[in-house]
């Protein structure tokens, strides 16, 4: 019997053992260290848990974005970081000019939510505007096309903005309406991160009805399931996947909104590395799945928050932080080991012989 | 009795779906065999589980005296099983001689260095892998279409090489699913002559999975049937035609009278 | 392509054919030891950048091109000759560096270059260029093994300050206003990472304790986890000598983070403008910034935030526009020193003549102040200020000593 | 009537989406930068080339769809033209009644003066409607006349403009002997052609398409590249020749263009690595720039005098360091095979991202700073040299990479025509059926990932000794997408492919260095034509061909 039993261990899965009881061990080690170093007291741990939230939940927004086309299309929609970009780049305009004509002192929460939806809006164009020109005519290519594409794509609208707008740091006006903390169930909170946090989950909830509880969704996840017999059962399976890439686009803008009135600044570069982050995170919670982007985009920013502090300072390792994208990359390499399709699981009609 | 394959107790479980329910089953060395059953019965997830595309719950499965439930798929291509597809999978934008050549993959040593070197050794073995090859694509009628890519070629063709390639890893057992799907009368009437030659040429032990009744009472020698995951009969094609679960279970699905014309025939 | 060639090849053995019988006129004897560059009656000077101008770091870049553009805008001519902007992107890499250089390198028409924007590109370019016997002045390379004695490659000098010096200022002014605890931050950049490493050695030599070194990726946004990482080490002043974007992000959250209320806050030249106060917000209020010594820059710095105004539509991107501006000016002045001029008109430049000539400069008095290059190149004028933003408005940007100045001078 | 209309609107359509691509070129300010660049002498700037020619494709395109009537060609054409004028005419209105410049920067004075003709606005505008109608109805004529005509003047045209943006490369390389280079100065004017340049090189063409007409036609006469001419006895001439061309290219084309091959060079390299992963394999590995940066940084350290004698108490010299550097890279090939390749598909892309960039980050790490630089890179690393000769510039490092390329080459063919090359193959047409076949998967892929590395390796080696000095900063995401992009632009799973592809990606960029501003704009544009359009590739393998356009009716589908 043990014989059988070895015979069906291979070498790749002792190596992955090995590596996976190396990590768990420097994160178990190193997390001890730190904590009994005594120089964190439980704030700091409370400050970097929010931060890794207010973080993660942009992540998670856009994450939304790659999963949705993800699970439509099965392409990685590379640039989507762009189409996160150019909505708070744009409506970087409209605030300026509302700041400038004194509309935004007088009318601070409706200027916000006028900036909202037209950075919304334009990214929603954006995406829609890149799925019909770049996507469509590559409907039945291989998976490779499109990702080139995608990959051009993104490319061209960032130096489009580089070059339309400038190379420079853009900053988005500084609200009095935005500072100051508050009081949410005895924990002090900065406002800004209180209406990042609402504002993302709010969205989410949202999203999950629609497409959980609508018309809609169903037909989303009828083409999702197959393109060919969604087409026979009378849905219009383009305009699907158009409505799809708006959706995305929407929930994109919404994140790039809330980075650019938590951080103040837009740039044309601004899209790359969180559109990186936030299709690690899609993957991370099991690419096609919508509570999984989310769940993904939370654990990231969390893991990018506390990670280089609780796993690496307690190892003596200098500047920690700068090797916080490591972390992130060797937990989500750890996970898949382990959870092959993503933290949730892949949800994706998968066909075997 | 030589028995090439024995499956006992095989239980395989998706969710709360059980596929393959404590199956038994006992295939004779050299036989022609058949499996089937209506749709969903379970066939093509027992050969899944043969091949190691899927590993059972329980129960095992020994083949040649070796037990290989759960082993990966290529070891057990290596132990001598083989098959094909109910829907044809072939390489399909590599040429008909080079899904061939895939097949005889087992049975090829040379590795990186020697292919690079291209050593005497690959040579002569290469050399011998084509030679093959044709042999086995003239075997199965289509020695002309060696330089055809797979995707091309009609569908009947697609399915013979498929056969050729199962038939290049040497197996001792060779799998087929559903081998005349798609086929008009005549094409199976030489599907039918092809797997006897198979089996009396090479002396391959056959086990396949089929739906028409003409070819299965037509070339098997022993029959299981299945449904709902277990085994409901098992015999010659005589006690099979008469036993009444059977027909009841095909009885409301439309191949009753399949049984009926095959009986006729 | 064939026919292009096809068309080449018959283009060549034409005009041989023409060259052959046409009548040449005596050349000009060029005794210079590195060759001579000829500019014909009427045909424009041409000077070459080396910058990076694309990508993300483009705005270093095209800040120091601008700056040259304007000088040459100020000088309109130069003996009778237009001058011509020509040049390569360098992509702040090396090996942007190296191609870009070897391009301009094989360009025999090249007077001098201003250049390179990133130290990295200046270690792979620079020999090369100085091999082909061109001459560059680099405005915003300050690592310091660059003009050191040991690595310092002929034909290059700069404008820009070594980072020894401003990092040493910065540890000196932190000491001496009562700082005995310093965190530092870097990007990973050649630039930050020397600066600050420069800033935490001589902090330590005059007797104050480097409590953190901390560094983050200039793509970073969220810095308030490094900054709770830092604020446990319990720092009395924070000096992180990084680039506008991250910048503005470490002034804006540091304040966010328990323990860094009232923690001092230092940056260098690199963010050492209008554009970086606005980035930061509120909190740049009190934050030192060290950078050149303006009360010793030339009357003409106002003057030419106003030209770049009216030329690109915006203000300067980053810190190094003056640098570049002098970096032509003591290009053009050299030119103008060594240049000849033949009976038919001709400009002749030697270019060793050209290369002492830049080595040579003296008090030249520039934007950035007054300038002297040493036999290694460094040519800035290495005053360097520490000043305090006392408001958080951009638009009241003026540096200086005077009592309403913002950036307000405070050291030494 | 109802044709015509349809034709008509088209027309119009075809005159916004032109007018729309002129505003775009116009507001990055394209015009403007390039308004002094001439192309003819002080005839024609590239900056109005731009313009002009986006109008003329646009008409001309208009007029092709009109198919004989030559009428509604010419028509056609100039709607097309008029109405592409129009939207600029209307740019320029817009500027009259607003600042368009807090949002688009180089809307300035002096774009709208180059887009007025100097004119006032107002007359500029209407000149701007005349003009482009007349440009559109030339394209119609032009579209009109018989096709060897047609045929020529376009071919003189596009090459007149080819040379005029050449026109400074080809002074630098004929520069490289002041006689020719003098005796050749008549034909260039600024950075372009002088009018007689323009006229010259027309003439010649001209010239060339007469005796095309004229000459006779050899039936039996096979493309360049055609398998038959390179066997046999002709073919070893052949050969001789191109290898010949090859070894003395850097010495004809100079430093400048020998540093542009070096750089394609490197590029084939890892791209003949990749191809094997991505290609062959099907394996889709975005963070390939690793093994590249390992490949550099072993030899760095090794032979950095910097560094080397901390570690090792001695510096070693390039071809000592290049072998580790090789098998070094593998090495991590593999150990980063083992965990992901069980991944299929995407989760292996974003995990092999995920690699690249923790190689970069840890390299710039302060953690690892004491044992390789950090920021501060490695300097002073080790040129190849055999005897006394180094190999230092860049015309001498031509050979090494030379040399690397056609091992590489040689090794990816004898593989592809292998076992392991069909394993490969099969794998990435079908995983599960591979497998089936007796082919043990990890192994496979771990083969593909090793020689890959190995290659991506060995570039990184020859990498580091032609910068000298390397940075983390130089081995970035990008490095990874743009050889992806080059093999599957030259076309998948093909070798000349990825030659061709490294020219395309690498080469022509950087020849083309004085758009450094829009050329990554330009690139993905590209891209996105290139898979719109061309997608096999620009030199696909065969079978590669036929899998890139899945018809509906197959049913074999390698994804299902």
């Amino acid at each position: 019997m043990t014989k059988s039993w070895l015979k069906r261990v291979s070498a790749t899965d002792v190596v992955m053992w090995v590596v996976s009881l190396i990590i768990a061990g420097i994160v178990i080690y190193g997390s001890i260290s730190s904590l009994q170093s005594g120089k964190y007291d439980g704030n700091t741990w409370k400050d970097l848990i929010v931060y890794g939230l207010t973080q993660g939940s942009i992540y998670a927004l856009i994450a939304l974005g790659y999963t949705l086309v993800y699970g439509i299309l099965r392409m990685i929609n590379f640039a989507h970081s762009e189409i996160y970009m150019s909505g708070p780049f744009a409506s970087y305009f409209l605030a300026s000019a509302l700041l400038t004509s004194g509309f935004m002192d007088k009318q601070p929460w409706l200027s916000l939510i006028l900036v909202a939806l037209f950075a919304m809006f334009s990214s929603m164009v954006i995406a829609v505007s890149v799925e019909r020109i770049a996507y469509r005519p590559l409907r039945k290519a291989p998976r490779l096309a499109p990702l080139i594409t995608a990959i051009g794509a993104s490319f061209f609208i960032q130096y489009v903005f580089k070059g339309l707008f400038g190379a420079g740091v853009k900053n988005y006006p500084e609200l009095d309406v935005l500072k100051g903390q508050v009081n949410i169930f005895g924990l002090e909170m900065y406002r800004i991160h209180v209406i990042v946090l609402i504002s993302a989950v709010g969205l989410m909830a949202l999203l999950y009805t629609l497409v959980m509880k609508t018309k809609l969704g169903k037909a989303m996840r009828a083409v999702s399931e197959d393109k060919d017999s969604a087409a026979l059962m009378g849905i219009n399976v383009d305009q699907i996947i158009s409505t799809t890439f708006a959706i995305g686009g929407v929930l994109a803008g919404a994140a790039g909104f809330l980075y650019a009135i938590m951080f103040r600044q837009v740039s044309w570069y601004m899209g790359f590395i969180p559109g990186l982050k936030a299709f690690t995170a899609a993957v991370l919670g099991g690419i096609g799945n919508i509570p999984g982007a989310m769940l993904g985009g939370l654990f990231l920013g969390l893991i990018e928050s506390i990670g280089p502090t609780l796993f690496l300072a307690g190892l003596g390792i200098p500047a920690p932080n700068q090797l916080k994208d490591v972390i992130a990359f060797t937990l989500l390499v750890f996970i898949l080991i382990f959870r092959p399709t993503g933290i949730l699981g892949e949800r994706l009609a998968t066909k075997k012989a | 009795m030589d028995t090439i394959l024995r499956a006992k107790e095989v239980t395989k479980r998706f969710g709360g779906l059980v596929a393959v329910n404590k199956l038994n089953i006992d295939i004779r060395k050299e036989s022609i065999s058949a499996v089937i059953g209506p749709n969903g019965a379970g066939k093509t997830t027992f050969f899944n589980c043969i091949t190691g595309f899927y590993s059972p719950e329980e129960g095992s499965i020994i083949f040649d005296g070796n037990e290989i439930q759960g082993l990966s798929t290529d070891v057990i291509t290596r132990t001598g099983i083989s098959r094909t597809y109910q829907n044809i999978r072939l390489f399909s934008s590599m040429t008909a001689l080079e899904n061939v050549l895939v097949g005889q993959h087992p049975h090829l040593t040379t590795g990186w260095l020697g292919a690079v070197a291209r050593t005497g050794k690959f040579r002569r073995e290469e050399a011998d892998a084509l030679e093959e090859a044709r042999r086995l694509l003239k075997f199965v009628g289509l020695s002309s279409l060696g330089n055809q890519v797979a995707r091309n070629m009609s569908y009947g063709a697609q399915r013979r090489l498929e056969m050729a390639r199962a038939m290049a890893s040497r197996p001792k057992l060779l799998l087929l699913d559903e081998p005349t799907a798609g086929m008009n009368p005549n094409e199976t009437e030489e599907m039918n002559e092809f797997i006897r030659k198979l089996r009396g040429e090479m002396g391959i032990t056959i086990l396949l999975i089929e739906h028409d009744m003409r070819v299965v009472m037509g070339i098997s020698e022993q029959i299981s049937v299945m449904d709902f995951g277990e085994k409901i009969a098992e015999g010659t094609p005589q006690d099979i035609q008469n036993n009444p679960r059977v027909i009841e279970a095909y009885l409301g699905r439309g191949a009753a009278s399949g049984l009926e014309s095959a009986k006729a025939h | 392509m064939k026919r292009l060639f096809v068309v080449l090849s018959l283009l060549v053995a034409a005009s041989m054919l023409l060259a052959a019988c046409g009548p040449s006129t005596p050349p000009f004897e060029c005794k210079d030891a590195l060759g001579c560059v000829d500019i014909a009656p009427g045909a424009p000077i041409r000077v070459a950048y080396a910058m990076v101008v694309e990508g993300p770091d483009a705005s270093l870049g095209i800040d120091s091109k601008r700056g040259v553009e304007i000088a040459i805008d100020d000088k309109k001519e130069l003996l009778g000759h237009s001058i011509e902007l020509v040049g390569e992107n360098t992509g702040c890499n090396a090996e942007g560096g190296q191609a870009a250089a070897t391009k301009l390198a094989a360009d025999k028409s090249i007077v001098a270059i201003v250049g390179t924007s990133c130290s990295s590109e200046a270690r792979a370019g620079a020999p090369i260029l100085s091999d082909a016997g061109l001459t560059l002045v680099s405005a915003s390379n300050t690592a310091p093994d660059l003009t050191d004695p040991a690595k310092h490659v002929a034909g290059y000098a700069r404008t820009a300050h070594n980072d020894k010096v401003q990092g040493a200022v910065a540890a000196e002014f932190a000491y001496a206003s009562g700082v005995r605890k310093a965190a530092t931050i870097h990007d990973g950049s050649l630039y930050a990472d020397q600066l600050q490493q420069v800033f935490a050695n001589r902090f330590k030599e005059l007797g104050g304790e480097i409590v953190y070194q901390a560094a983050i990726a200039p793509t970073d946004t969220d810095m308030r986890p490094v900054l709770t990482e830092i604020a446990a080490a319990g720092p009395e002043m924070i000096y992180y000598p990084i680039f506008v974007a991250a910048g503005g992000f470490v002034t804006a959250q540091v304040r966010e983070v328990s323990g860094l209320e009232n923690v001092k806050t230092m940056g260098a030249d690199g963010i050492f403008s209008p554009d970086f106060i606005k980035a930061a917000g509120e909190n740049v209020k009190g934050m030192y910034l060290s950078s050149p010594d303006f009360s010793a820059f030339g009357a003409g710095y106002t003057d030419f935030l106003k030209k770049h105004e009216t030329k690109y539509g915006e203000k300067p991107l980053s810190a190094f526009h003056a640098h570049a501006y002098d970096a032509a000016s003591i290009i053009f002045a050299a030119i103008e020193k060594v240049a000849v001029k033949d009976a038919d008109g001709t400009l002749h430049i030697g270019r060793q003549a050209l290369r002492d000539a830049i080595f040579a400069t003296k008090e030249f008095s520039g934007l950035t102040g007054k300038l002297t290059c040493s036999a290694t190149g460094d040519c800035a004028d290495p005053k360097i200020a520490v000043y305090e933003v006392v408001n958080p408005d951009p638009a009241t940007w003026n540096p200086g000593a005077a009592a309403d100045s913002n950036p307000k001078k405070v050291y030494p | 009537m109802q044709q015509e209309k349809s034709y008509l609107r088209q027309a119009l359509e075809q005159g916004l989406v032109g007018g729309a691509i002129i505003v775009l070129i116009a507001l990055l300010g394209i015009v403007e930068a390039f308004k002094e660049r001439s192309i003819v002498g002080t005839v024609l700037s590239m900056g109005q080339t731009f313009i002009i020619g986006t109008q003329f494709l646009i008409s001309y395109r208009t007029a092709r769809k009109a198919g004989s009537d030559q009428k509604m060609a010419i028509t056609g054409g100039a709607v097309t033209g008029a109405v592409s004028g129009l939207v600029l005419a209307f740019l320029v209105l817009l500027s009259m009644l607003f600042d368009l410049r807090p949002v688009f920067l180089n809307a300035s004075p002096a774009l709208f003066s180059i887009l007025a003709f100097g004119q006032s606005q107002i007359v500029g505008m209407v000149l701007l409607v005349v003009f482009g109608a007349g440009i559109g109805a030339l394209a119609g004529v032009i579209d009109t006349l018989a096709v060897r005509i047609r045929s020529t003047i376009l071919q003189i045209v596009a090459i007149v403009v080819l040379t005029g943006l050449l026109a400074e490369l080809i002074k630098l390389v004929l520069g490289q002997w002041p006689s020719i280079g003098r005796a050749m100065n008549w034909m260039f004017a600024g950075k372009g052609l002088s009018i007689i340049g323009a006229v010259v090189v027309a003439l010649v063409v001209l010239v060339y398409n007469v005796y095309q007409a004229y000459a006779p036609v050899d039936p039996k006469k096979k493309p360049f590249f055609d398998a038959e001419n390179w066997r046999g006895s002709k073919g070893y001439v052949r050969i001789a020749i191109s290898v010949a061309v090859l070894l003395i290219l850097p010495q004809i084309l100079g430093v400048y263009m020998s540093e542009v091959l070096d750089q394609v060079g490197l590029y084939i390299l890892m791209g003949l690595g990749l191809n094997i992963v991505v290609g062959y394999a099907g394996l889709l590995d975005l963070g390939y720039v690793a093994f590249f940066a390992i490949g550099a940084y072993v030899v760095g350290v090794m032979t950095s005098p910097e560094i080397a004698p901390k570690f090792f108490g001695m510096t070693f010299t390039w071809w000592e360091a290049v072998i580790p550097a090789v098998l070094v890279a593998t090495s991590f090939g593999v150990i980063l095979g083992i965990p992901v390749l069980r991944m299929r598909g995407d989760y292996l892309a974003i995990v092999t991202l995920g690699f690249g960039e923790i190689i970069r980050i840890v390299a710039l790490s302060d953690l690892l700073k004491p044992v390789i630089g950090g920021s501060q890179g490695i300097q002073g690393i080790a040129k190849p040299a055999i005897g006394g000769f180094v190999f230092q510039d860049q015309q001498s490092l031509y050979y090494i990479i030379l040399a690397g390329v056609f091992l590489a080459a040689f090794v990816a063919i004898r593989l592809r025509d292998s076992r392991l090359g069909r394993s490969w193959m099969a794998m990435r047409e079908d995983e599960d059926v591979a497998e089936a076949m007796g082919i043990h998967l990890v192994t496979t892929k771990l083969l593909a990932f090793a020689t890959g590395a190995a290659f991506s390796g060995l570039s990184g080696a020859i990498f580091a000794a032609k910068i000298g000095s390397i940075y983390p900063h130089s081995f970035n995401l990008m490095v990874s997408i743009n050889v992806l992009a080059l093999i599957i632009v030259g076309g998948l799973g093909s070798i000349p492919g990825v030659v061709v592809g490294s020219f395309a990606l690498v080469g022509l960029p950087e020849l083309l260095r004085e758009f450094a501003d829009y050329r990554l704009l330009v690139y993905g544009a590209l891209l996105v034509w290139m898979m719109l359009n061309r997608r096999e590739g620009l030199w696909p393998e065969e079978a590669h061909q036929r899998e890139l356009y899945i018809d509906k009716d197959t049913p074999a589908d390698a994804e299902a």
